[in-house]
């Protein structure tokens, strides 16, 4: 169907988008050194992000990367096998590209007059390129290296308010443990180069049979891989960074990491266990089933993150936690893997982090939307908002009300068909009841903090007196749309859940 | 003076036992590990560098005559993504590292802190400022003027 | 005569009509509603008095029609009945339509009496009181022709309703809405009785028709015969069982033993109230059932003789409380409930003429009395207490005449109406009595009632007529007029010649056929067969003794009643007939207080209320909150403290993260080594 | 076709209430309430279904679409009317239209937003009542916690946080634990169903029932599902171990909402018990039935020992619907025609009652501002028709005959005490009967004390007869319950016939 | 002969857990950037010797990456370190906990 025949490594056309839009980026400032122009530059990164969303949406419905057998265009191997672009990739591409389209237009505002937007707006699409270049990764060389290029702009773009103690600090805790987790994962590959001698995924599995001599040193290997996925998810024992990191960072760098590139780890994550180390093959070789270490991962996470969330004061420590919770949830897509196959439940995970990508981000811009107005940051400085903004604070209850779970929007339906796919999993593996357990209880008291800002904004009366609060348009259009799409989501789910579906059958297939 | 650096000791030191409790555990695990007793090496006669030269471009083209060694993999993705890590690197490095010349805010929403001196009762600091743990009054030090403070509690 | 039965429906309807107009447009109206009451009472009763004759005219002399299916559906009855139909029906035949003339022309003369006992006086809220009485009577004449027990249940809890609204009229007083709510709450607690009663015979019998050849009782009969078991009990005690559940609400609503402490405090309400619901109709209510199902009843001895010995108890027990009493209502509240014991004991024993007649002519004395009460109330500027009343027999002739005669015809005294039945019942309780030794007690006690009866009687009528008036009310009180004087007289009448409907002494010595009650009751003129006096006479299984024969044992047991009567009227006399009477009771002493306070009844079901079920309520509140709510509470607080536990270790220090990392990944890599064998 | 325009135009209406101007708030939200009204009538009135929706009845205005696929199993938008939903649809849109006319008075901030909550819980309750596949049935049954929590948070009472977040949580628990007991039962049933459709579950539950599922054996999973299904709806009900959310929601909740609450979301457990646990368990039904009936009776005698201590007029009627629905499960476990079908319509009379007696309480609290049946005493001689309307609706409650209470009671006595499959049903039923009495009790001893005797106020309001608008709404409802009283054939015969096929695999008649 | 490649791996983990003792014990950040590059050399290790074990490059061209990305990642980490003393007066990195629990 596809009107004109493209060349093979066009597959890699958003990345490459992404690349374009960041030199261009180069190109201005280098033109207008510190340019104060900031409808230019984001301009360019939201056309830049929107054009790379649009390509993956139209690669999706032309069929790239749906494997022949089932109509499509084939799943396109790059580079030797370096680069894979199938369904798996472009749908993590487009949970990237909207995100950050909606940073962009939200730090429209958000970092007005500030010295380097330029270098700002480049670093952003640096690390999207770096996130879309993860997805389509099928070597440890390639995710090594794209992990690298995700994380690198981040330390910058959290640190970026030179002069703010708090986005120094986040910047600085965030660079070492990453520092720290790189080593780690770069450890992991090392070992698992010595186990098997290859670092392409498809070569690892097929040399895994020769390599049951190096059980311990595999086994080992994997768990330092999952180290450096755990750092990319802020998921425990590698989450310490985050808090602090969602917490100083400026709020639209907070959303872009929450939701992007927590995406972007999950999906190296899923691409190196279904492609690199099929469970059963690999459980020949390493002794015990490595979803077990990904049932104790989700089951600790959920609970670290939620608990700790219910307790917070202020807000926007409170949605870090909540993105550590979801990452929680988003680990059951892993834990849930079985020998036939547990793609189901896959499939639900990447439903889920679809869906979160824009819950979440619109939550974190809400607070950028408070810092805007400067109402301050703890539940109490939010109380009565809706009276002055209505329109914001009904997002805001939408965001809330989703990541809860509770129908009539998006969320209910990520969360509910994870929940079902858990216990479709539990048919087989007795562990995952403990997980829906988990699931349960976490999402119980998840009720409980995200309708405690619902009932600061919406019930609570204002504490001070508050003028009249400013309208930023880049702000309150991100916002709208971030929020229009979690209750389009609900009716419109069926395609995502196709999308997820088919994807998670093509990496596990 | 020059001050020698003293290594500081104390209370400091007692992460480092997991350091080492780690160490134990791989060490453990390499003894148990069934290494093949001889290396594959490399076949004698090819120049190992050319090798590495062309693995980074994937030119079998132009492989050598008696051919290349193993089945190593193709580097030319890795090779244009690292191009692009590096730029990346070098751009974020210049942005922490350059000094403003007085008067260019670096503050997010820095529009709206001069322009709004009147949002009383909330901290108009940069937004992010990781405002302490210890909740002062409202007025808490706008982070912009960073000199008088010592940071959080040392 | 056939198609007077169509205008049966009309009978009820015209009453709610009265409800409704003097519900809407009372206020606007002339007479403050009184009017389209006493209209719509008096179509009732010319419609009752047709029926009666097409009762007695007609050729199969009954009419029994269903009229609206309120509910219907199949539900397994225990005799094997698969389907089951409520519905709302009609029945008309000798009994009901006797008790239909009697309750609509009770019905008539109050309305007319209210007109001015309660407009002369100036009352606010008239048409409430007019709209209760409408409802009242709707919901008594529907309940009298009821053909099923169900819609005898509806009918009779709704007549309880009217009784508490009325009674409650003078809401703003603090004693007249407890009087209401106690009264609702003592029949309301018969009727939930009466409730399992109808749902058990219900869910046995598949029906709940009174008569026709489906009707429960048939169907009971059947059951008994063919000795099979019901819901685990045999045939015969488990209809003992539902005859005493049904029981329970007939103790109720006709205030006998142990739930008769409501009437007295009813008198709260206007005096014509009391005579028309308290008195004569809705007391009645409970009776009339017990008669409507007699079948049922005779099928199960022990019923019986429970309802005998109830009855008798109830006589002497109210008859020894009257006697203390000062009020003028208190002491007629009293006698109420001791005459319904002596019909209660009348139907106990079988005599079910007897406790009709009874019936009968305790609706028309009993609400003489109580009109004539009314008036006295009248004549005193609303003072109620006797020793503040005397000599006012020659101020208001019309009234002490008329009352004299209900008097004389309640203690029971030859020629008055009261004599003939209270001596059938007696005689009745005699005969059987003789074999049954419990029968036996029962009729010594309803004889000793008889001597308590007369002398209260006449205690209250020598205190308010006769001696001299004790107070300047007394001595000129306020004139009464003929809305009050003509019922008085056409009860008075009545209350004299009722008598007649079956002088069965006078049948039984000179072979006359004199009996007519006693013929209308057996299906002479009509009605259904198995409804009759003789049908019953053949279940009822006492056999009847005699001393000497049976002639004897009439004349021995009338002359006994008659004797005690008119010595209970003479101590009386004696006692009270002097120009300034003494309070003679207090030399009763302790006895005096015990009656007073009515044997402590009152403070006992009190006590049962406040006393114990209030603090069982508070404490299982308290448990509530405590426990259940505090297990929810906790679960929350538990949780948030253990969210305030975790959000500890983000201690804020880079290498704290550094070795929870490392400490966190050693963890697990030991686990898995373990697992996975790495290590060995 | 017509459920979906009921929902629209219910939806719609609250969309357009939402931004309406204060001031019109109450008069469009009633203007536009008229619609789902009519609408509910005329579907009353074409009713042409039979049979029982979930044993192969014969749907009235049914409609099905496929909607989302989850692995093997489609989720299709399956909306259809039966014996048993439709008066509780009917009841639902009567309500509301009632409930809005009868906040004009007490409700004055924010009226737009108050209405729009109403005109949107009013479409979630026909959802939850139309639905017929288990996901569209769950996203209803959850979206009704959201407008109600706010419902509550806003315009409550004093304690309002504590009761919304209290009601949210518990409830929003219950409904977790009921899903994944579905799900599991779901997935159990194997390959007989391929679809959340309830027919079709319900199909397969009486045909095989569900196989072993995670090692358990089919029978113990269907006991197990079953139980934890009748506790997930039992704090719906509430049944008394699950109740102590009740009274504090209602005694804080403005009074229109606390009349929805009372008169409907009650509903929603019972309903769901008879739709599920009844309908899908037959054998589990008998197996649990003393249990149950103990449950039943305990929640009868508790809940009005409890009414009767209390002294806010609020809190007695909540605890009394505590009471009400105790018969309604005694007769839904009695399993025979009388007993289920007078459930049934206890349901939708208590409803009506229910509704009646908190309008009622409101009108009197909108005069005197206090509830306190402490604080006094005569209203009867300041607001006669008002105290008039609340002692017929007492009696009501108490099951006064030619009323509707007294059918529902009845029939459910009737049908518990003849009931064949209720072991000891000659002892449960007359234990229950008992209630009567205390109800009778409770409501009188509060009716003396604040509506008879003298007039005494402890607050300072002059109380004056109640306006036309309060007061013509509980006209309405009384008419409606007398009408049913009288004859109650109305919707008992459409109750029987959607009962019947229930009680044929349940055992005999 | 060649050297067993045991010996390799152990000085490889041997590397790496000094690069971890750094990191946990020293609090200057400076010292932490060596640890890190520690760590990372001591991964260099161990894929020079497994290319050779294995007898393909792979191993060896991956370190030539490993280096260039250590690299770039001390640029990042110098700036940081800058811009914590501009604000801090002091490398000392668990001086900066304003933002905890």
């Amino acid at each position: 169907m596809a009107v004109l025949e493209l060349p093979q490594w066009t597959a890699l056309a958003p990345a490459l988008v992404f690349v374009a839009t960041a030199l261009a980026l180069f190109v201005i400032d280098s033109i207008n050194p510190h340019t104060r122009n900031r409808s230019l530059l984001a301009g360019t990164t939201a056309v830049g992000a929107l054009a790379a969303l649009g390509v993956t949406v139209w690669f999706m419905l032309a069929g790239v990367g749906t494997p022949t057998a089932e109509g499509g265009l084939g799943v396109v191997e790059l580079f030797g096998g370096q680069f894979v672009v199938d369904q798996m990739t472009l749908f993590f591409t487009t949970v990237v590209s909207i995100v950050t389209a909606l940073v962009a237009v939200a730090s429209y505002d958000y970092m007005a007059d500030h010295t380097y937007q330029s270098e700002y707006y480049s670093l952003i699409m640096l690390a999207a390129t770096g996130m879309a270049a993860m997805a389509a990764a099928n070597s440890l060389v390639t995710v090594f290296i794209a992990l690298e290029l995700a994380s690198l702009p981040s330390y910058a773009l959290v640190a970026i308010l030179k002069d703010n103690r708090g986005s120094v600090e986040a910047g600085l805790k965030y660079f070492l443990i990453g520092a720290l987790s790189s080593a780690i994962f770069l450890y992991g590959i090392s070992l698992v180069y010595g186990a098997t001698g290859h670092l392409q995924l498809e070569a690892i599995a097929d040399n895994l049979d020769g390599a049951d001599a190096y059980g311990g040193l595999l086994g080992l290997g994997i768990l330092m891989l999952i180290g450096g996925f755990a750092y990319k998810t802020a998921s425990v024992p590698f989450h310490f960074w985050a808090p602090e990191a969602y917490e100083g960072a400026p709020a639209p760098i907070s959303a872009f990491l929450s939701s992007a590139s927590k995406a972007a780890g999950f999906v190296i994550a899923f691409r190196v266990f279904t492609t690199a180390f099929p469970v059963e093959a690999t459980t020949a070789v390493i002794g015990i089933d490595w979803t077990t270490a990904f049932v104790v991962l989700a089951i600790v996470t959920m609970t670290l993150g939620n608990f700790a969330a219910a307790t917070q004061d202020n807000v926007k420590r409170m949605l870090a936690y909540s993105s550590i919770g979801h990452a929680g949830y988003a680990l059951i897509g892993l834990a849930g893997l079985s020998a036939d196959g547990g793609e189901l439940v896959m499939g639900a995970a990447m439903m889920h982090l679809f869906v979160y990508g824009f819950m979440n981000t619109g939550a974190f811009l809400f607070v950028a939307l408070a810092e805007y107005w400067g109402v301050g940051r703890t539940f109490e400085d939010y109380n009565g908002l809706a009276r002055q903004a209505p329109v914001a604070c009904a997002a805001l209850g939408i965001f809330m009300f989703s990541l809860a779970g509770i129908p009539p929007l998006g969320g209910f339906w990520s969360k509910y068909i994870l929940f079902t796919e858990t216990i479709g999993a539990a048919g087989t593996n007795g562990a995952m009841l403990v997980v829906a357990a988990a699931l349960v209880v976490n999402s119980a008291l998840s009720l409980y903090y995200y309708s405690r800002l619902v009932k600061a904004v919406w019930i609570e009366d204002p504490i001070g007196e508050r003028d009249a609060l400013a309208q930023p348009i880049g702000l309150y259009a991100a916002i709208v749309v971030a929020a229009v799409l979690t209750v389009v989501a609900l009716p419109a789910f069926g395609p995502i859940a196709d999308a997820a579906q088919q994807a998670a059958a093509v990496a596990i297939g | 003076m020059t001050n020698r650096p003293r290594l500081r000791l104390g209370q400091s030191l007692a992460p480092g036992v997991l350091a080492v409790a780690l160490f134990g555990a791989m060490a453990m695990i390499v003894l148990n590990t069934g290494f093949a007793d001889e290396m594959v090496g490399f076949p004698a006669g090819i120049s190992v560098t050319s090798e590495i030269g062309y693995a980074l471009f994937d030119f079998t083209a132009l492989q050598s005559a008696e051919g290349s060694i193993g089945d190593t993999e193709p580097f030319l993705a890795a090779f244009l993504l690292v191009a692009v890590v590096l730029d990346a690197a070098l751009d974020a490095a210049l942005v922490l590292a350059k000094r403003e010349t007085e008067g260019e805010p670096v503050a997010a929403l820095s529009s709206r802190t001069g322009a709004t001196p009147g949002t009383t009762g909330s901290d108009q600091v940069a937004a992010t400022d990781g405002s302490g743990r210890r909740r002062e009054s409202a007025d808490e030090s706008a982070a912009s003027d960073t000199a008088a403070e010592s940071g959080g509690d040392s | 005569m056939e198609g007077l039965f169509d205008y049966a429906p009309a009978i009820a309807l015209f009453p709610l009509a009265a409800f409704v107009i003097a519900l809407a447009f009372g206020p606007k109206l002339p007479k403050k509603g009184a009017i389209p009451g006493i209209v719509a009472t008096g179509g009732s009763l010319l419609l009752s008095l047709a029926m009666l004759a097409a009762v007695a005219g007609g050729e199969e002399g009954y009419y029994h029609e269903t009229l609206f299916t309120w509910a219907a559906g199949d539900a397994a009855g225990e005799i094997g009945t698969d389907a089951i139909e409520f519905t709302f029906g009609i029945l008309i035949d000798p009994l009901a339509a006797l008790m239909l003339v009697i309750v609509s022309l009770v019905a008539f003369l109050v309305h007319v009496f209210s007109l001015e006992y309660m407009n002369a006086e100036g009352e606010t809220g008239l048409p409430r009181y007019y709209a209760g009485l409408g409802l009242f009577t709707f919901s008594m004449l529907a309940f009298v022709y009821a053909d099923n027990l169900l819609m005898a249940f509806m009918f009779f809890e709704l007549v309880g309703l009217c009784s508490f609204l009325l009674i409650g009229f003078w809401f703003r007083t603090r004693s007249a809405p407890s009087a209401a709510k106690k009264a609702f709450l003592v029949t309301r607690f018969g009727d939930y009785f009466f409730l399992i009663g109808v749902v058990a015979i219900a869910a046995t019998f598949g029906t709940v028709q009174f008569a026709g050849e489906d009707s429960f009782v048939a169907a009971a009969a059947a059951a008994i015969d063919d000795g099979g078991q019901l819901f685990g009990f045999d045939a015969e005690t488990w209809v003992t069982i539902t005859g005493l559940l049904v029981l329970g609400g007939v103790i109720g609503k006709s205030a006998q033993f142990p739930l008769h402490t409501w009437l007295p405090d009813a008198m709260e309400g206007p005096t014509t109230v009391s005579a028309l619901i308290h008195a004569a109709t809705m007391v009645a209510a409970g009776v009339y059932l017990v008669a409507r199902m007699f079948g049922y009843y005779a099928l199960s001895p022990t019923a019986l003789a429970i309802i005998a010995f109830v009855g008798g108890f109830t006589a002497l027990f109210a008859a020894t409380m009257g006697v203390v009493k000062d009020d003028i209502k208190q002491v007629l509240a009293y006698s109420t409930i001791s005459q319904y014991g002596y019909m209660m004991l009348g139907l106990g024993v079988g005599g079910y003429v007897a406790g009709v007649f009874h019936l009968m002519n305790h609706a028309f004395f009993k609400a003489l009395l109580f009109l004539g009460s009314g008036a006295v109330i009248v004549l005193m500027h609303h003072e109620q207490d006797m020793w503040k009343m005397g000599g006012l027999k020659d101020k208001a002739p019309v009234t002490y005449y008329t009352f004299l005669a209900g008097a004389l015809a309640l203690a029971g005294i030859v020629p008055f109406s009261g004599f003939w039945s209270k001596d059938e019942i007696l005689y009745d309780a005699l005969i059987v009595g003789l074999e049954q030794p419990l029968i036996m007690a029962a009729y010594a006690m309803g004889l000793i009632a008889v001597f308590f009866t007369g002398f209260y009687t006449f205690r209250m009528v020598f205190l308010t007529f006769h001696g001299e008036p004790r107070t300047e009310t007394a001595e000129d009180p306020h004139s009464v007029g003929w809305a009050i004087k003509a019922p008085l007289l056409v009860l008075g009448v009545l209350a004299t010649v009722a008598g007649l409907a079956n002088l069965a002494p006078v049948a039984k010595l000179t072979g006359a056929e004199i009996s007519f009650l006693e013929y209308w009751l057996d299906g002479e003129y009509g009605g259904l067969e198995a409804l009759t006096y003789h049908s019953y006479h053949e279940t009822v299984p006492f056999e009847e003794g005699a001393i000497g024969s049976e002639t004897t044992t009439m004349l021995l047991g009338a002359g006994l009643s008659l004797g005690l009567a008119l010595a209970g009227a003479f101590t009386a006399h004696a006692l009270y007939n002097v120009p300034s009477p003494t309070r003679h009771t207090e030399k009763l002493g302790g006895a005096y207080d015990v009656l007073r306070s009515n044997y402590y009844q009152d403070e006992y079901q009190v006590w049962l209320a406040e006393g114990l079920t209030l603090p069982v309520a508070r404490a299982a509140d308290r448990f509530d909150q405590t426990v259940i709510d505090g297990a929810v509470d906790g679960v929350s607080s538990v949780s948030l403290f253990g969210g305030d536990r975790v959000k500890r270790i983000q201690s804020g220090i880079v290498t704290n993260y550094a070795a929870l990392l490392v400490a966190g990944f050693i963890a697990l890599l030991i686990v898995l080594g373990f697992l996975g064998g790495w290590f060995l | 076709m017509m459920i979906e325009a009921l929902l629209a135009v219910t939806l719609v209406g609250a969309l357009v209430t939402f931004v309406a101007p204060n001031r019109i708030a109450g008069k469009l939200a009633f203007a536009i309430s008229l619609l789902p009204a009519g609408l509910g009538l005329w579907l009353f009135s074409a009713f042409d279904g039979s049979g029982n929706a979930l044993l192969e009845g014969e749907l009235a205005f049914e409609s099905r679409v496929e909607w989302i696929q989850i692995g093997e199993y489609t989720v299709s938008w399956f909306v259809g009317l039966d014996g048993i939903s439709l008066p509780l649809v009917v009841l639902t849109t009567i309500l509301c239209t009632l409930a809005i006319v009868s906040s004009w008075t007490p409700i004055d901030d924010r009226e737009s937003q108050f209405y729009g909550l109403v005109l949107f819980i009013e479409a979630n309750l026909i959802g939850v009542f139309a639905a017929l596949d288990f996901f569209v049935w769950f996203i209803f049954w959850e979206a009704v916690l959201i407008p109600m929590y706010l419902l509550i948070g806003i315009w409550g009472g004093p304690r309002r946080k504590y009761a919304a977040i209290k009601f949210f949580v518990y409830t929003n628990v219950a409904s977790l634990l009921m899903f994944g007991a579905f799900i599991v039962l779901v997935f159990s049933l194997g390959d007989a169903v391929t679809s959340f459709a309830l027919p079709e579950i319900a199909t397969a539950m009486l045909e095989g029932g569900p196989e072993a599922f995670m090692g358990v054996a089919g029978s113990t999973i269907a006991a197990a599902v079953f139980v934890a299904m009748f506790v997930g709806f039992a704090v719906k009900v509430p049944v008394v171990p699950f109740h102590t959310w009740l009274p504090d929601a209602h005694v804080e909740a403005p009074t229109p909402a606390s009349v929805l609450l009372a008169g409907v979301l009650l509903k929603m457990g019972t309903y769901a018990l008879l739709r599920f646990n009844f309908t899908m368990f037959p054998e589990q039904a008998e197996a649990f039935a003393v249990p149950i009936a103990a449950i039943a009776v305990i929640s009868v005698i508790y809940g009005a020992m409890l009414a009767l201590a209390q002294t806010d007029l609020k809190r007695i009627v909540a605890y009394s619907s505590v009471s009400s629905m105790g018969y309604v499960i005694l007769g839904l476990i009695a399993y025979t025609q009388f007993g289920v079908g007078g459930a049934t319509f206890q349901m939708v009379s208590h409803g009506l009652i229910s509704g009646l007696m908190f309008m009622a309480v409101g009108v009197i609290y909108n005069a005197t501002h206090t509830r306190m049946v402490t604080d006094m005493s005569g209203m009867a001689d300041r607001m006669p028709v008002a105290v008039g309307i609340l002692v017929a609706g007492a009696f009501g409650y108490m099951g006064l005959p030619l009323m509707s209470g007294f059918f529902g009671e009845y029939a459910i006595f009737f049908g518990s005490f003849g009931s064949g499959r209720l072991p000891y049903s000659q002892v449960f039923t007359p234990l229950a009967m008992f209630g009567i009495v205390i109800v009778a009790g409770y409501l009188l001893f509060a009716l003396q004390r604040t509506v008879f005797g003298p007039y005494h106020l402890e607050t300072d309001y002059d109380v004056g007869r109640a306006p036309l608008h309060d007061v013509a709404p509980m006209f309405v409802l009384l008419a409606i319950i007398i009408a049913l009283g009288v004859a109650p054939e109305l919707i008992f015969e459409m109750i029987t016939d959607a009962v019947d096929p229930i009680l044929e695999n349940g055992g005999e008649l | 002969m060649d050297v067993p490649i045991e010996y390799f791996v152990l000085l490889s983990m041997a590397l790496f857990s000094i690069g971890l003792f750094g990191i946990l014990t020293r609090r200057n950040a400076l010292l932490f950037l060596m640890s890190v590059e520690i760590m990372v050399n001591a991964a260099n290790v161990n894929l020079i010797a497994f290319a050779f074990y294995h007898g393909n490059l792979t191993g060896q061209v991956f370190a030539l990456f490993a280096m260039a990305l250590a690299a770039a990642e001390v640029a990042i980490g110098l700036g940081i370190v800058l811009v914590l003393y501009r604000n801090f007066r002091d490398v000392d990195v668990t001086v900066p906990t304003t933002m905890r629990w």
